[in-house]
């Protein structure tokens, strides 16, 4: 059977997340997971099991998320993985969208005075370990013809630790994460963030090759979350905007009160309005884990709406 | 190796040597790899002899013993124990052991059970006796080596005497027609040797057929109706305890009689 | 030298040593001055002492237990006067977090049930250690406890323990039978046959029938929410329970005179020691689904707990074998000359002394997979360890290094130092009790 | 006296297989071997059929492909356009130079641990304890993050060395630095260098060996030999007149002039580690994750060491030290000639098998980022490749190797030293 | 603890005692912790002394034995051993050590070293006597105690009569003027006693000085010139062999007399 039918017989779905990512996948003392990533795994899960709790968090690292997948142990990875030719290809992976468009970035205590990466030949970097970053940095630091001393770290506690501490003079990894770890830094301002972006990071959650309507499932989750923002459905209004038809035929078709999408996906006409209600539209997951107004304070940046001059661009639902 | 004064009557009455035969060996060999340690022995022993085997160090004498129950396998011959040949077929050697007794120089009891335990297993394993049953027979045994007040102790508080009785006693709990000595006396104190001596004769008084490997001279003189002398993997010389004491013939006997009877 | 005899009159009486013998001032010089060399020593001690002392206590005492986040901590210690980067510990995150870092995930509700399945594993435990305390009767628990303890932390129907349990028993009559009508080596394989037949292929169809007709049963928690200490306990508990038979198994191979058994169990045995457990970890994580029949997924914590097991059975088979070889060779041939067979003596003679004389052993190797569970945050578990760095990326605790890590290293140290102080205990019952 | 006939001779009968001795161990070994053939057999097929689903055959051949990964502490030269193989390879070299240290220093520390805690200095005995018991009863994982954390935290960035008011300043006459990304010594260089010789061409194998240390070694090991021949000279007097010349300024001399003479004309000097850009530069560069690691492995082993020494020293029983005592011997030759030789054969074999622990656990690697063969194998290339079961199947037949090799020795060493009993 | 018979007849003519002092110890104190353990011992042992002694278990035999070779350290008192006072100074223990032999119940032979050896080892390291030399006094010694044969093999592979007297042979090798023995026979089995022994009635006819701590009175009796009696750490009687057994005068010494020599 299908991974569809098998997450409803199962009441739960398993979703394979990291095991630690400011803003993006941690627990809190109550042991509920939350974050960014955590957020896609809800909506997909409410959409499917019309229950937003019934998703089974399994936490993976760099090396056992692929083989998670491949072995059906978990039914999709929202875990900031980056599309690439290879791992759709050759690790036949289906990556369903793109939930957040990053690329790796550096950043270095603002008293070396650096303020560009090609200014850091002999420099000591911290990498998370994680196999595009190395891969770009070697790429990166090779084709420029400059030195650099290499410190791989596991996890991007140990490495903000490594970083402060000054054990190595600039942290690499995505964006993102380098906005994260800063904000949580005592003295932020201390801190910058060159401007090369050495890389293109889309990440996004992944399905395993060969089960097209499960893949549809996941990756119309997430345009309706996208598509949401578009259109202006946020958690707070879904519930009105759902009861009736209103005049947008898009928002009818997407919420259900007019044409049969849910049944085309296999689910039912309500799935995208609970998909939705879990943690509100793209905006509002954005906001709420990694906005400017939470401790990890990333700015929209490339992820705006394709018509505030970002890249976030949904497919239309018809 | 002293001769040891039995200072009690022996009651011969009961020792007939019947005709029936009890274990025949014949043409046995047996090696230890290239070294050949038992040279076609042949021995005829009948029900009711008390058989000593006695001889120099390293010549055989407990291969020859544990041949008989299985506890080594012989290459070459036969042997068979009340009719019953030793071959490799395990039901054979099962009956076989459970018709032969054998008490070991060092005891060989089982520390982690009791003393009654100890006489109780085989019984009810093998024999599949009730527990009830077991526990009679096996108390009438301890009585009569004389420690049935010790059943509830475990091997290590006894004294080595006492734990060598208690090991006679288990083997008589299976009700064997033959019993087997390996130097049942060799590692125990003078007065202990006394008291194991003791069981002994009684079990000769009442007609059990034994071998037993000993240089307890005095034991051979006055219970054996036969000593087998051994050297080298072979038997040397047998006969009756007053005629070998007394007259020896082959060299190596009478070398040997003069060591152990000399000082 | 005429007149050497002579005979004391007067026994003379016990006397006080000389000052410097005894006391307090006797102690010091005897055992801390006694040379030059050991007085240097001595002070050299103090003053290592009293520097790491002084380094720890004050950052230790820290009045931060309320804190609820580590800049939360920094305005407290501020506030107390005390600035800079090693001013204080900041135990808020323990206070927050330590429920989770005993239970994992666990579902609050349900914590009594770890509570009861490890209170009852001392029970189940006693009557092993402590054997000549407890009434015998109590090991008809100890060998019932390995099917409720999986029963109480994953919970489900209680049918399918006691199906497996039934196994056992099958196996057990199947052997029974077989062994009194034909012969034991037939009536062992049929037995182990019986009862492989009845796990694979009967039993979850018959717990599955009676938990329809009688649905008993606690609420089944996934193995996912285990977590934190629970987690390293239960792989720890689980691996060495499990391993006991196998490293029996395997001891005896080593030990048999049939060279295959003996070449299998040998390689077997080397192969798992010669490689570190962090492979084996690998191999659990990443290869084992591909060993299982296409389809097949079992659970992440299953698989861990499927190879650290045999990794700890190759260890308990060298424990168990050296507990063999301490057996004199009289032991067998007294069970052979009264007839015993094979696996008789093997279940009465020999296996229950070269147990015992191993308990310490086997001590030590538990306590060497307890620590070495550790080792499963490396592949995403969520273990004391993995938490910890789960912990750390919460905005509220990013940061946070020590405090985590001395809690953690804390409890092992409780834990394993108790462990192995019991088994230096029982090692010296043996030496004396055993005689 | 009745005559026993012979029993009828029996043919082979089905039964014995499982009833008579000759057979039946056939019939175990048959079942077992079976069994264990069937099991082999099933977790083949699987597999087979498994990697065809997912579509990964078996196949070694990415090891040739540029592996595209840097690798810090090397031994060897390497850059990111070598292949998989040579970064393995660098790995594991790495493992062996961990473990090689560590078990070095592991040595060291447990027997001086060892002794200290018979020591009757009270103070000392209990200090040892604490060290024993806290290393022994906290997983070695935890130690390695823990120490690997100190290293970091306390000890001052290559920053702290800049400027004016630098907070921090090199050791031994400017020719250490401590410092939190690890440790600059300085470096031997030659000037007039005799250059490299290249094993392997150009292949990922390739090991380029100085000559500069061969030429070393040889006149080193002339030197001992010459030593070692004044040495057994020595001895003969002593064995003829009872006193021993004294020796020891001409053993050095031999040893150690034409060292400095053949270092004189190779041009020896050391390159110092200076500041200079973002770090240090020159010298030799040991990493932090380098450190953490062999200090966590050597400083937990330490403690079993230390545990196996006293248990060696205490297994000899006191009786011995009297005797020697009583003889005349002084304490220094009661332990050279008397206890250290008995306790020697106690200790050796568990010494051993903590080597190979520490062997193993110097996978653990990983935790600090030091790039083994866990790290560059089982980590990096395998994440890269995607290639799990070639690379842990590799990754444990390795280990399996160092392992085996161990054990061979500590064996072969069991053999030789058996004290001869009755 | 019996009195085993000395069937040779015992060449008293060189054991004469002469009137050197060999070792003076006067109101000579020692305590372990607060354990008065030898209390004011005065004893002057002159040079060709055979002196026994004796006493119940924990009465500080072994211990006022130790402190004549510094084994232990006493804490009141003086010990003069050859006109060396024994002092914590290193050399003067040196000295007194080459001078006295000591012989222990559990021979503690060294168990890595083959008996030649071991008995070359202190020759050669503390006396530095070229090993050829040493060799050959070894040897001489070995075929004192008879047992030159065995020269090449380890400790492991003799039995307990053998390993004493080759520790006794060690002893020797020192060629020291005092000779201490601490129950050297209480570990061995009664055939090995008299070997033992034997060896340390010829060191006697010698005109060894010897303190020997034992319970083998026949060799008290034949052997030794004084008796002496030792319990609660103070020396309580002492005299010559045949009145000290005939006629004990202290309480407790008759109470002891009467244990070991009653059975
Ligand atoms: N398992 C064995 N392997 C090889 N040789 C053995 C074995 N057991 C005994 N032998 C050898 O076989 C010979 C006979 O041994 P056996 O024990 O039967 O002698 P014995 O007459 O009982 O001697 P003892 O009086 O010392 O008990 C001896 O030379 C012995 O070394
Ligand atoms: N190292 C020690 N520390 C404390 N007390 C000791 C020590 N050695 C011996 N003692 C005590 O000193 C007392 C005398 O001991 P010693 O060994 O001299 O007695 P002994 O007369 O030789 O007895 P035995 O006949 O049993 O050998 C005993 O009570 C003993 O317990
Ligand atoms: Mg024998
Ligand atoms: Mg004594």
């Amino acid at each position: 059977a299908g991974t569809l039918d098998d997450v409803k017989a199962r009441g739960k779905l398993n979703c394979g997340v990291a095991t630690g990512v400011p803003g993006f996948a941690f627990t809190d003392a109550n042991g509920d997971w939350q974050g960014f990533d955590v957020a896609v795994c809800r909506a997909v899960a409410a959409a499917v099991l019309s229950d937003a709790t019934a998703v089974e968090f399994v936490p993976t690292t760099g090396k056992t998320r692929f083989t998670a997948l491949a072995s059906g142990e978990i039914d999709m990875l929202a875990r900031n993985t980056t599309w690439t030719f290879s791992r759709d290809v050759d690790l036949k992976f289906t990556f369903v969208g793109i939930n957040y468009y990053d690329g790796q970035g550096f950043m270095v205590p603002k008293e070396l005075g650096v303020s560009s990466a090609k200014e850091l030949d002999g420099a000591t970097v911290c990498i998370q370990t994680g196999t595009t970053t190395e891969l770009n940095l070697a790429d990166f630091f090779r084709i420029n013809n400059i030195s650099y001393e290499p410190v791989p770290i596991e996890t991007n506690a140990e490495a903000q630790q490594q970083y402060l501490a000054g054990a190595c003079d600039v942290y690499t990894t995505d964006a993102s994460g380098l906005a994260a770890t800063r904000a949580s830094f005592e003295n932020a301002g201390d801190h910058v963030i060159l401007p090369e972006i050495i890389s293109k990071e889309p990440l996004g959650p992944l399905v395993r090759h060969g089960d097209d309507e499960w893949g549809d499932v996941v990756r119309w989750t997430l345009n309706t979350l996208i598509a949401a923002e578009e259109l202006g459905i946020t958690s707070a209004n879904v519930e009105e905007m759902s009861a009736a038809a209103g005049d947008k035929p898009e928002i009818n078709r997407m919420l259900g009160t007019e044409g049969t999408l849910g049944e085309m996906l296999g689910l039912d006409a309500a799935w995208a309005k609970r998909a939705i209600s879990v943690g509100g539209n793209y905006g509002e997951i954005f906001a709420k884990n990694i906005g400017e107004e939470t401790p990890i304070g990333l700015a929209r940046g490339l992820n705006a709406q394709w018509t505030d001059g970002g890249l976030m661009y949904a497919p239309p639902f018809r | 190796m002293s001769e040891l004064a039995i200072d009690r009557n022996i009651d011969r009455s009961k020792m007939h040597v019947s005709d029936q035969v009890a274990i025949e060996i014949t043409g046995m060999n047996k090696w230890y790899g290239a070294f050949h340690v038992l040279r076609d022995i042949n021995l005829t022993v009948y029900e009711g002899e008390r058989i000593v085997i006695a001889g120099p160090s390293g010549s055989g004498k407990s291969t020859l013993i544990r041949c008989i129950n299985r506890l080594e396998e012989h290459q070459k011959g036969k042997i068979i124990v009340d009719g019953t040949e030793l071959s490799s077929d395990l039901k054979n050697i099962d009956k076989i052991r459970s018709e032969v007794g054998m008490c070991f120089q060092h005891f060989n009891l089982f520390p982690h059970l009791t003393i009654l335990e100890n006489c109780t297993l085989a019984p009810i394993w093998v024999r599949k006796t009730p527990r009830k049953e077991a526990e009679e027979t096996a108390m009438h045994f301890l009585e009569k080596v004389k420690i049935p007040e010790q059943a509830d102790k475990y091997p290590g508080q006894l004294s080595g005497g006492q734990q060598q009785r208690v090991a006679i006693a288990r083997s008589l709990c299976m009700k064997p027609r033959i019993m087997l000595f390996d130097e049942p006396t060799s590692a125990l104190d003078p007065e202990m040797i006394k008291e194991v001596l003791d069981t002994m004769i009684e079990l000769a008084e009442e007609g059990m057929t034994m071998l037993c490997v000993t240089h307890e001279m005095g034991f051979a003189r006055q219970v054996a109706n036969r000593v087998i002398f051994m050297d080298a993997g072979q038997i040397v010389e047998q006969n009756e305890p007053e005629e070998f004491f007394n007259n020896p013939q082959n060299e190596r006997t009478k070398l040997f009689l003069s060591q152990i009877l000399g000082h | 030298m005429s007149d050497i005899a002579y005979s004391r009159t007067e026994m003379l009486p016990e006397r006080e040593p000389p000052a410097s013998e005894i006391g307090v001032l006797g102690w010091i010089r005897h055992n801390l001055f006694s040379t030059w060399l050991n007085a240097i020593l001595t002070i050299l001690s103090l003053a290592l002492i009293y520097y790491v002392l002084a380094g720890i206590i004050p950052w230790v005492l820290s009045p931060t237990w309320s804190g609820t986040s580590l800049a939360d901590c920094r305005d407290i210690l501020a506030e107390a006067g005390r600035e800079g980067h090693f001013s204080g510990a900041c135990w808020g995150v323990i206070h927050d977090r330590w429920l989770q870092l005993i239970f994992g995930f666990y579902p609050a509700e349900l914590y009594w049930r770890p509570i009861a399945a490890f209170l009852l594993l001392g029970v189940a435990l006693a009557p092993v250690l402590f054997a000549d305390k407890m009434p015998a009767k109590l090991l008809w628990f100890s060998a019932l406890y390995p099917f409720l303890f999986p029963w109480l932390l994953w919970g489900g129907p209680i049918w399918g323990p006691v199906m497996a349990l039934l196994g056992f028993v099958i196996g057990y009559a199947v052997f029974a039978a077989v062994n009194n009508a034909m012969s034991t080596l037939l009536g062992l394989i049929l037995g182990v046959l019986a009862a492989a037949i009845w796990w694979l292929f009967l039993a979850g169809a018959a717990a599955e029938m009676l938990s329809g007709i009688l649905p008993i049963g606690l609420e089944p928690v996934e193995s996912r929410k285990f977590g934190g200490f629970m987690l390293s306990i239960t792989i720890g508990v689980v691996a060495i329970a499990c391993s006991l038979p196998l490293g029996i198994v395997l001891a005896l191979g080593r030990q048999s005179d049939l060279l295959i058994v003996k070449y299998l169990s040998v390689g077997f045995i080397e192969f798992v020691r010669g490689v570190p457990l962090i492979t084996l970890l690998f191999v659990a994580s990443l290869l084992l689904n591909i060993f299982m029949p296409p389809g097949t997924d079992f659970d992440i914590i299953l698989r861990v707990l499927i190879m650290v097991t045999l990794f700890a059975s190759a260890y308990m088979a060298e424990v168990i074998r050296g507990g063999l070889a301490a057996l004199p060779k009289g032991q067998y041939e007294g069970a052979d000359s009264l007839g015993l067979n094979y696996w008789q003596a093997q279940r009465l003679i020999i296996m229950p002394q070269a147990l015992k004389i191993s308990i310490p052993g086997i001590v030590s190797t538990f306590i060497g997979v307890f620590k070495d569970t550790t080792l499963v945050s490396i592949i995403g578990l969520m273990d004391p360890l993995g938490l910890s760095n789960n912990i750390r990326a919460d905005s509220a605790w990013n940061g946070i290094v020590w405090e985590l890590y001395g809690f953690i290293a804390a409890v092992f140290f409780i834990l394993c130092f108790s462990m192995s102080r019991y088994s230096m205990y029982l090692e010296r019952k043996l030496q004396t009790g055993h005689r | 006296m009745t005559t026993l006939s012979d029993p009828p001779k029996e043919g082979f009968r089905l039964s014995m297989l499982l009833y008579d001795t000759r057979y039946r161990s056939g019939t175990i070994q048959v079942v077992a071997l079976f069994c264990f053939m069937l099991l082999a057999a099933w977790l083949l097929n699987n597999t087979i059929q498994n990697l065809a689903a997912l579509g990964k055959p078996i196949d070694f051949g990415f090891f040739s492909e540029p592996a595209s990964y840097d690798i810090n502490q090397r031994l060897l030269d390497y850059n990111s356009r070598d292949t998989h193989l040579r970064a393995s390879f660098v790995g594991l070299l790495n493992t062996l130079v961990v473990a090689f240290l560590g078990c070095v220093t592991a040595t060291v520390l447990g027997v001086v641990i060892g002794v200290l805690r018979l020591s009757p200095n009270w103070l000392v005995a209990r200090l040892m304890t604490v060290y024993v018991e806290m290393f022994r009863n906290v997983p070695v994982l935890l130690w390695i993050v823990f120490i690997m954390a100190i290293l970091i935290e306390t000890l001052p960035s290559p920053r702290a060395f800049r400027g004016d008011d630098a907070t921090a300043s090199m050791m031994l006459g400017d020719s250490v630095a401590v410092t939190n990304r690890g440790v600059y010594i300085p470096e031997v260089l030659f000037s007039r260098s005799l250059g490299d010789l290249h094993l392997f061409g150009n292949s990922s194998l390739r090991f380029d060996v100085s000559l500069d240390l061969i030429a070393i070694l040889i006149v080193l090991g002339a030197g001992l030999w010459v030593s070692r021949r004044i040495k057994h000279r020595a001895d003969g007097i002593q064995e003829q007149t009872g006193t021993r010349p004294t020796t020891w300024y001409l053993r050095l001399g031999v040893v150690a002039v034409p060292l400095a003479i053949l270092l004189i004309a190779l041009g020896f000097h050391f390159g110092m580690p200076a500041l200079k850009g973002f770090n240090f530069s020159g010298g030799t560069h040991l990493r932090n994750s380098l450190i953490a690691l062999w200090l966590a492995l050597s400083l937990y082993t330490a403690a079993f060491i230390a545990e196996i020494v006293r248990g060696g020293i205490m297994a000899i029983s006191r009786g011995q030290t009297e005797a020697a005592s009583a003889l005349g011997l002084r304490p220094r030759r009661v332990m050279s000639l008397v206890i250290l030789p008995q306790a020697l054969r106690v200790i050796i074999p568990p010494l051993i098998s903590n080597y190979l622990n520490l062997t193993k656990n110097s996978s653990l690697a990983i935790a600090v980022g030091y790039m083994d063969i866990t790290g560059t194998l089982g980590g990096i290339t395998m994440n890269q490749t995607g290639r799990e079961l070639e690379c842990v199947l590799l990754l444990m037949l390795v280990y399996l190797a160092i392992s085996l090799t161990i054990s061979a020795v500590m064996n072969w060493y069991n053999e030789s030293v058996k004290l001869k009993e009755r």
